[in-house]
């Protein structure tokens, strides 16, 4: 549920994950004020909007708790979802409800995902934000029942550990230590429960070096960027399972996305 | 979209009002990923009302950061009254909101 | 080098694994589906060498002490030194180098020098707050002396840290050829120049 | 859900139409405002012109209190604060805000009504290092703060 005045109140605050201080008093400046409100609204009446050649919204969307069940549903993401027999992060669960509800172009679709540069937002971020507004406050609680579910839990492990490229690089690299930091970057500890609970909480973000929200998905992406990788697939087995991972080992935590991030 | 979100609270004669508003604020010195300028489009001049009375203007440059905030105190202001925040921009385009003060 | 397709039964489809053993073909054929080429970040790259492997399945520490010994003397074989024997560089152009975090990046122009980005993970010159702390402060290494040992030892954890340290987390500037020698030079100068500001009190 | 979402006037069902309506709705610009923005002042690409721009050079005065953090955690978004103590600087009618290094360092002037208070709070994009100005202008003279802001990179560098 939106807080109407969620965005004055503190409750879209900063993860206090540790870089020994240095940027207290310029977040105490900066207060509780995000502007992913905005985009809040825009997935919201995104939501609602006819759209497509079959003229539909995507109130029929099912996000795992039924058609049309928004709150609470991206607290529970990664999922096996039965129509499709596999295991979907909400973004991708959003492009197949685009694709079967609306009848769109799924490489229409795919085609700018996430905005570039200049950009104020796309469709598939606003409709995350929104989503994941409708889970603040919800415990981060993924299913781990089926066992596709589980099978992804493991391969995320797997590729966490997954050391290539020139320069060596696995997500481990930055994330299996505590209280590390990446030039003044403070950097969440992903294999242990706190540090992944207050980092897969605070996705999607917005992030005030692009003036943008950014989401899991992309977010994701932009780290196998900046590890010398090629380039990572929305939806793809690797980013669910990477997701799969992170959401399992933040299990128990509570959502507060859309965060705000540097 | 042009849009604004608008609080004003009032304590001891002092009204303060916090304004947050949708807009890109670019300089006009970035490029975008195909090596194309992106054209300037930021806020030149924006208000801020208490009733009719004007109590704030301000004349912006694209070095105010994106989505806009901006905050304000005056005196005076009961609970109830309408305060209203405009802006314009480089291009010809503009935004209202208002909320009344609590 | 692709990616191999080692195995033709687990194909597209679901995830059927019922345990938390991932095997090395089916990661291969999920690394292959899950990434595109992007630039100069071509899928080529997922493919291990005997380092990343090595390291990957022991989860960053080093593997049994039988591959762990013949590895490293291995990766200290191979170490490249300089052929005109002279080690130190410029280190106003190493302060650049360790400075610059690009290079080799699908977003990085293949035209520009790579950098070095050791501020993301060390602390150097003390005027420069924004360092890292993955790896140790190098803050004062020059005051280590600039003897035969020392300049070698330096290059060879700069050319290939596995040469000494198996996993360790800091990638392989020399080996890699992310860096040139003159950068390595350069770099070297910026650790070890007593005139370089990573020797200066602040 | 609407009601939650009734933020500052503005329900989801407004928003839908709301592009639309602003063009009707808004069309007071900057023609019936009796001030003026000061073009020279954000045309400048050097602080001393830009301050000219404003009318000359500040002095210091501590009447001026003006916040902004020494280090900041991105240079695309700095906070800053401006209050005069009208007590022992009064009539105050305008602020400015100017960031030296800036390709245009005149960030923001305000116009301040005669009997409000002095208070201005935004954020400003620093485009590296350096220092930033408050200046007020009172019974036709200019004063001013200055404080440095450190802009660092915080990611991964690249």
């Amino acid at each position: 549920m939106i807080k109407k005045w969620a965005w004055l109140i503190g409750i879209l605050a900063m993860p206090a994950l540790s870089d020994d201080g240095i940027f207290d008093e310029y977040r105490d400046l900066m207060g509780d004020d995000n502007p992913a409100i905005f985009v809040i609204d825009e997935g919201e009446a995104l939501w609602f909007e006819p759209q497509g050649p079959r003229s539909a919204s995507l109130e029929g969307c099912d996000l795992g708790l039924g058609r049309g069940v928004t709150a609470g549903a991206y607290a529970r993401f990664p999922r096996y979802f039965e129509d499709t027999d596999t295991v979907m992060d909400i973004e991708s669960r959003l492009l197949h409800c685009m694709q079967q509800l609306q009848g769109r172009d799924r490489d229409t679709l795919l085609a700018k995902p996430y905005s570039l540069r200049g950009d104020m937002g796309t469709e598939l971020e606003a409709l995350v934000t929104w989503l994941a507004a409708e889970s603040e406050g919800a415990v981060i609680a993924p299913e781990q029942v089926h066992p596709a579910e589980r099978a992804m839990y493991a391969l995320g492990e797997e590729v966490f550990f997954y050391r290539a490229g020139p320069h060596d690089f696995s997500c481990a690299t930055c994330h299996e230590q505590s209280d590390m930091r990446i030039r003044l970057q403070a950097l969440p500890n992903l294999t242990e429960h706190q540090d992944a609970a207050e980092t897969f909480g605070s996705w999607p973000a917005y992030r005030i070096s692009e003036g943008l929200v950014r989401t899991m998905g992309w977010r994701l992406q932009d780290c196998f960027r900046q590890q010398r990788w090629p380039g990572l697939k929305l939806g793809s087995e690797v980013s669910v399972a990477l997701q799969t991972y992170m959401a399992v080992n933040a299990a128990g935590g509570v959502m507060t996305a859309p965060g705000l991030k540097r | 979209m042009s849009r604004i979100k608008i609080r004003a609270q009032q304590a001891d004669g002092i009204t303060e009002v916090k304004a947050l508003m949708r807009h890109p604020m670019e300089t006009g010195m970035r490029k975008d990923q195909a090596g194309e300028s992106i054209p300037a489009h930021f806020i030149t001049e924006v208000a801020v009302f208490h009733g009719e009375r004007t109590v704030m203007r301000g004349y912006w440059g694209a070095a105010v950061s994106a989505n806009p905030f901006l905050g304000v105190r005056f005196k005076g202001g009961e609970a109830g009254d309408t305060v209203k925040v405009t802006w314009v921009d480089n291009q010809g385009g503009a935004g209202e909101g208002d909320t009344t003060i609590r | 080098m692709r990616l191999m397709l080692r195995t033709g039964v687990l194909l597209a489809g679901a995830l059927t694994l019922s345990s938390g053993v991932v095997s090395s073909e089916r990661l291969d054929t999920v690394l292959e589906r899950s990434f595109v080429d992007n630039g100069q970040a071509t899928v080529d790259r997922l493919q291990q060498d005997p380092v990343q492997q090595a390291c990957h399945h022991s989860r960053s520490t080093p593997p049994d002490a039988a591959t762990a010994t013949s590895l490293r003397q291995e990766r200290l074989d191979a170490v490249i030194f300089p052929a005109d024997g002279d080690f130190l560089g410029d280190w106003q152009r190493g302060a650049e180098v360790a400075d610059n975090g690009r290079g080799l990046q699908s977003s990085d122009d293949p035209a520009q020098p790579n950098g070095g980005n050791c501020y993301a993970c060390h602390q150097l010159a003390p005027d420069e707050v924004a360092y890292g702390t993955l790896g140790p402060s190098l803050t004062g290494y020059g005051a280590r002396g600039q003897s035969e040992p020392m300049l070698r030892y330096t290059w060879t954890k700069l050319w290939d840290t596995h040469a000494y340290n198996l996993c360790s987390h800091m990638p392989r500037f020399g080996a890699q050829g992310i860096l040139t020698e003159q950068q390595l030079k350069d770099i070297m100068a910026f650790l070890l120049d007593p005139a370089s500001p990573v020797n200066q009190d602040l | 859900m609407n009601e939650q979402t009734q933020l500052a006037g503005i329900s989801r069902r407004r928003f839908l139409g709301w592009t639309a309506l602003l063009s009707a709705a808004v069309s007071l610009p900057a023609r019936v405002w009796a001030w003026a923005r000061p073009e020279a002042a954000f045309a400048a690409t050097g602080i001393d012109t830009a301050l000219a721009g404003l009318g000359g050079t500040p002095t210091v005065h501590d009447a001026i209190q003006f916040t902004t953090p020494d280090i900041a955690e991105n240079g695309a978004v700095v906070p800053i604060r401006i209050e005069v103590d009208s007590a022992a600087l009064p009539n105050v009618s305008k602020v400015s805000v100017l960031v030296e290094m800036n390709p245009n360092p005149m960030a923001a002037v305000f116009d301040i009504a005669p009997d409000t208070e002095v208070y201005i709070e935004t954020r400003v994009k620093v485009a590296q290092t350096c220092n930033l100005y408050a200046v007020v202008e009172a019974d036709g003279a200019l004063y001013m703060q200055s404080r440095e802001t450190k802009v660092t990179l915080g990611g991964c560098g690249g």
